[in-house]
């Protein structure tokens, strides 16, 4: 069944437990994402400590897709450098478009590697990246602050 | 709905007419196709008409005077007619756009170009002061271009509120429509709820105080009788492709006396009546609104859909279509967990409800819901369906629908309801 | 015009893939179809694509979440892509409308909206003092809905007038664009004339001076190489149907910049962000502006129709038509009374000047004339070709014109030389 | 030949040697008519006499059949009461429109029976219409002045 491909253990696993879920203070900059299709949506804010991502908090609505990618982004993002989270952020985006053809580096996205599958369904693709385009929105707002 | 009909749909046979619905999806599994109300699929009758008529008459219409310039004017022009008599209405108050949404946006932009327009076009004059009408089940084409028409004119935008059961609550009426409304639109049947309203009261109280009244008739012309004239109203959209037809055209319905009036929209040839640099005039409806080549093939396309849809005859469609949709409520009441957006089943049946059933699953979202659906060759629509402000209203970020046509049966709605209870098996939510 | 190609079209070929010309009309004489400038004929590869498209994989774009629905999708944007690529610009700078006509009321109307909309659409604001530019050759459709902007904003309408042969007169370029200019709207290809215009120019005196720049590619893009980007005009419009592609669909191009602080046109589902009743927000280009359920398999179909051209290869379309051209202006030359309208040959030949061939015949009126052409089974067009201010210009209520494509050869210009030649015998001229 | 028929020597002479042409004074209202694809026009003048049409002149540019037309129907109801020169517009209407199907009553439309030919092209019909269009928006506004 080509249903478990998308639906992997780990992904059910976060959307199921989503890690860092919450929005906390204090924050530098916060970021609101719809996906116009379904209407589900994210706001997510940032704290960065000088180069670093101190804390990344979330909160929102949202299919199991979405969901699992923003908690899978926590445990990517957080405590990294802001380059390191963005080099993360550019793999994730060439697996998520890469229709099924792209081969992921566990190394770079650990968890987010199960999206491998979700890449051949070009109608959830927004999904999985509705987290990360908040997060890389509210990065260039708290940078653009400082 | 109690239509009496002589004889039932005869699916088996009409099925012949649609070569997609014997492809497979998904690793070889039969396509379920329930995806109608976002768009239908076409019969091979009418893609031969546009096909016959692309090889044998093809040449720019309204303009030559050659012989196949003659026959491609002949053809477009028959069209319109044929429609026209498919709803009641007369050829000339019939415009083609190219969706329904154009239908719409037509009406808002020309009552906006009213202000720049001669005297006879001051009845659709709109500013700070005067209201425009319409309700929160509505379809986004039938709502974003009256908020935009408000914030040019200055005008203001009310609404009808929706009930808990999905249809649109009348009971203010007289207040939401007064002596300060110019127009009022809203959806003949909800494409979300498949809830059909009555437009009498409303049409009946937009009269008294001089407002315009527009339909959206997008999902009630392909799947049952309607009669624009009967109705009464001043203006109807509806679209092709909803309806077995072409992609690409659209109908505003629009009395004719009120298109002779209304400001033109869309402005370029075929539209004018002179030209000169410092300005120009413009021809009679219904030419006034079509500017431009017009989307010739496809109206012969809509011709021999309505042809099509006559010759099944729209009271059987509409009993076929009940048929389903009691079944598909009948089985979903029975899924623990399931709930249906808009009027419920009572006793077994239920009336002013078309083929549209939306709904969501405890535990599920509907993208997920649609995915596992998917996976079983059942194709749904998830999502709010461009009916946000619907949604939020009955509290859900959005839904399943599945919505049926002519060439469904009970087969389709027999693989649904399995579908519905794998996709809770499997994500565990039974 | 000096293209320099390897092998001439294979006409007597290509001709098979349009099996209408294979027709006759009026009592059984052969067709000579030399009315392409007003619509092309379309290939079968280009009606096959459209229809496989239809019974394999139809559902509606960038709503659905099952396979047929990924599938239309990947067609529909494939087809953007085609385009975008034949045409020398990116994906996203490519709106599809309904036919070219929308394209110039969409920018019109949008730069309209910029009174309402945020600070980033103030560059598109319009009012009293500001300048439209366009010019006296135009197609209604490129002149009309400037009329209406200035009509609407209190901006004044200029143009650029026409010289005695037809060309666009530009010796008072950095007087007519000025400071005041906001908007530089041009064809690039007169499609009655055939003359053609350098954008080069135009463009550069409309950067200096921060004024927009539209270019009007109906007649260029089905009949030239053109490099949109190279151009560097900030919009250009162009229609399928004339460039062997479906009805109900056409291109315009915008910088991507420019579309991404333009407002919305057209308003409804699949353009927005968020919905609420109270107001909405709009998605970026290119779907801001392609509300409702688009023209989808008609893109497909104009997707085929590129790859067709391509595969012929424009600059040998170009050479083909060059040379009818010729043909057809050296034999009315020939011919006493005959007035062909723009620049005439010189030493046998002609630069910047597409196959369209406009002429009077004396002492007969070009209804007449087309009507004894028509007899004789050639279609042609009579009357002002929507370009009513450049007849008046030249001196004339109407003509008659001939126009080419890839499937006419030089017997269709014989034919087409023999009709005029019994046009004036008919009516006794000579 | 097939324009044998539609260029009957009836219409080529009333061409050639149009009837009434040219604007005439004393007249009670005038009509400007144009036929947007092809841009002929034509400007008609009425002067009425009680219930008679006692003049129709006219100018205008535009293609043999709309010429011939005109003066065709300058023939027709220049003298004639009103009541019966409409009659007569309404029998050309329907023969216009009849495309070629329609038998022409010579009693009432005389020399315009030779447009019997024309009704069979339908691009044509306008044109033959032309004059006859100006004629009735003539009428009608001299009676509405009256
Ligand atoms: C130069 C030019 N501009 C604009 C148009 C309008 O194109 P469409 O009628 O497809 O909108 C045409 C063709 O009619 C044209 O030739
Ligand atoms: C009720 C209703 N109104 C309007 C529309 C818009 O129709 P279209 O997308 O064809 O313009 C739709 C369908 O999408 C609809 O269901």
């Amino acid at each position: 069944m080509q249903l478990q491909q998308m639906y992997q253990e780990i992904i059910l696993d976060h959307y199921k437990n989503p890690h860092g879920r919450g929005l906390r203070d204090p924050y530098d900059a916060e970021s609101f994402q719809v996906n116009p299709t379904c209407g589900d949506e994210v706001t997510l804010r940032v704290r960065l400590d000088g180069e670093q991502v101190a804390d990344v908090s979330y909160e929102g609505q949202g299919c199991s897709i979405s969901q699992a990618s923003t908690s899978v982004l926590t445990d990517l993002v957080v405590g990294k450098p802001v380059g390191e989270a963005f080099k993360k952020l550019d793999a994730f985006l060439e697996l998520m478009q890469g229709r099924g053809e792209v081969e992921p580096d566990e190394d770079v996205l650990e968890d987010g590697i199960a999206f491998a599958g979700v890449a051949r369904y070009p109608a959830r693709v927004k999904c999985a990246l509705l987290g990360w385009m908040a997060f890389k929105d509210a990065v260039a707002r708290a940078e653009g602050k400082a | 709905m109690t239509t009496t009909v002589s004889a039932p749909l005869d699916v088996a046979a009409l099925r012949a007419d649609f070569p997609i619905l014997g492809r497979t999806v998904r690793d070889g599994k039969r396509l379920v196709y329930l995806d109608s109300g976002a768009t239908s699929q076409k019969p091979t009758q009418v893609l031969d008409a546009e096909r016959r008529f692309l090889q044998e008459r093809n040449a720019a219409v309204h303009r030559g005077a050659h012989q196949l310039a003659e026959e491609a004017t002949d053809a477009y022009e028959r069209a319109r007619a044929l429609v026209a008599d498919f709803v009641g209405a007369r050829a000339d108050e019939l415009v083609f756009t190219k969706n329904a949404t154009e239908g719409v946006n037509l009406v808002a932009y020309a009552m906006g170009n009213a202000a720049t327009s001669g005297p006879e076009a001051a009845r659709f004059l709109l500013g700070p002061g005067d209201e425009i009408v319409t309700t929160e089940l509505e379809h986004h084409a039938n709502l974003v271009p009256w908020q935009e028409l408000a914030k040019r004119t200055g005008a203001t935008l009310r609404w009808f509120p929706v009930t808990d059961s999905g249809r649109i609550d009348l009971s203010d009426l007289d207040t939401v429509v007064n002596e300060r409304t110019k127009v009022v639109a809203f959806a003949h049947q909800s494409n979300v709820l498949g809830t059909v309203t009555d437009p009498a009261p409303i049409v009946a109280r937009a009269k008294q105080v001089g407002a315009l009244t527009l339909l959206d008739a997008c999902q009630s012309v392909p799947h049952m009788p309607v009669d624009l004239h009967a109705l009464d109203v001043d203006f109807a959209i509806f679209s092709s492709h909803k309806m077995l037809g072409p992609y690409g055209i659209g109908v505003l319905y629009g009395r004719a006396e009120l298109l002779a009036a209304l400001p033109p929209f869309l402005t370029g040839g075929s539209m004018i009546e002179m030209v000169r640099m410092e300005g120009s005039t413009f021809a009679p409806p219904p030419q006034r609104f079509e500017a431009g080549t017009p989307m010739t093939s496809q109206a012969v396309g809509l011709g021999a859909a309505v042809e099509y849809l006559s010759e099944l005859g729209m009271d059987r469609v509409a009993a076929h279509e009940h048929a389903l949709t009691v079944a598909a409520l009948a089985g979903l009441a029975e899924i623990p967990g399931i709930r249906v957006l808009g009027p419920p089943l009572v006793d077994g049946d239920v009336a002013d409800r078309g083929g549209a059933v939306s709904f969501v699953v405890d535990g599920v979202h509907p993208h997920d819901a649609g995915q596992v659906l998917d996976d079983q060759g059942i194709a749904v629509r998830v999502g709010h369906h461009c009916a946000w402000p619907l949604h939020r209203r009955l509290g859900v970020p959005a839904s399943v629908r599945a919505s049926v046509y002519v060439y469904n049966d009970l087969d389709d709605i027999d693989a649904f309801l399995a579908g519905v209870r794998e996709t809770q098996r499997f994500f565990g939510v039974v």
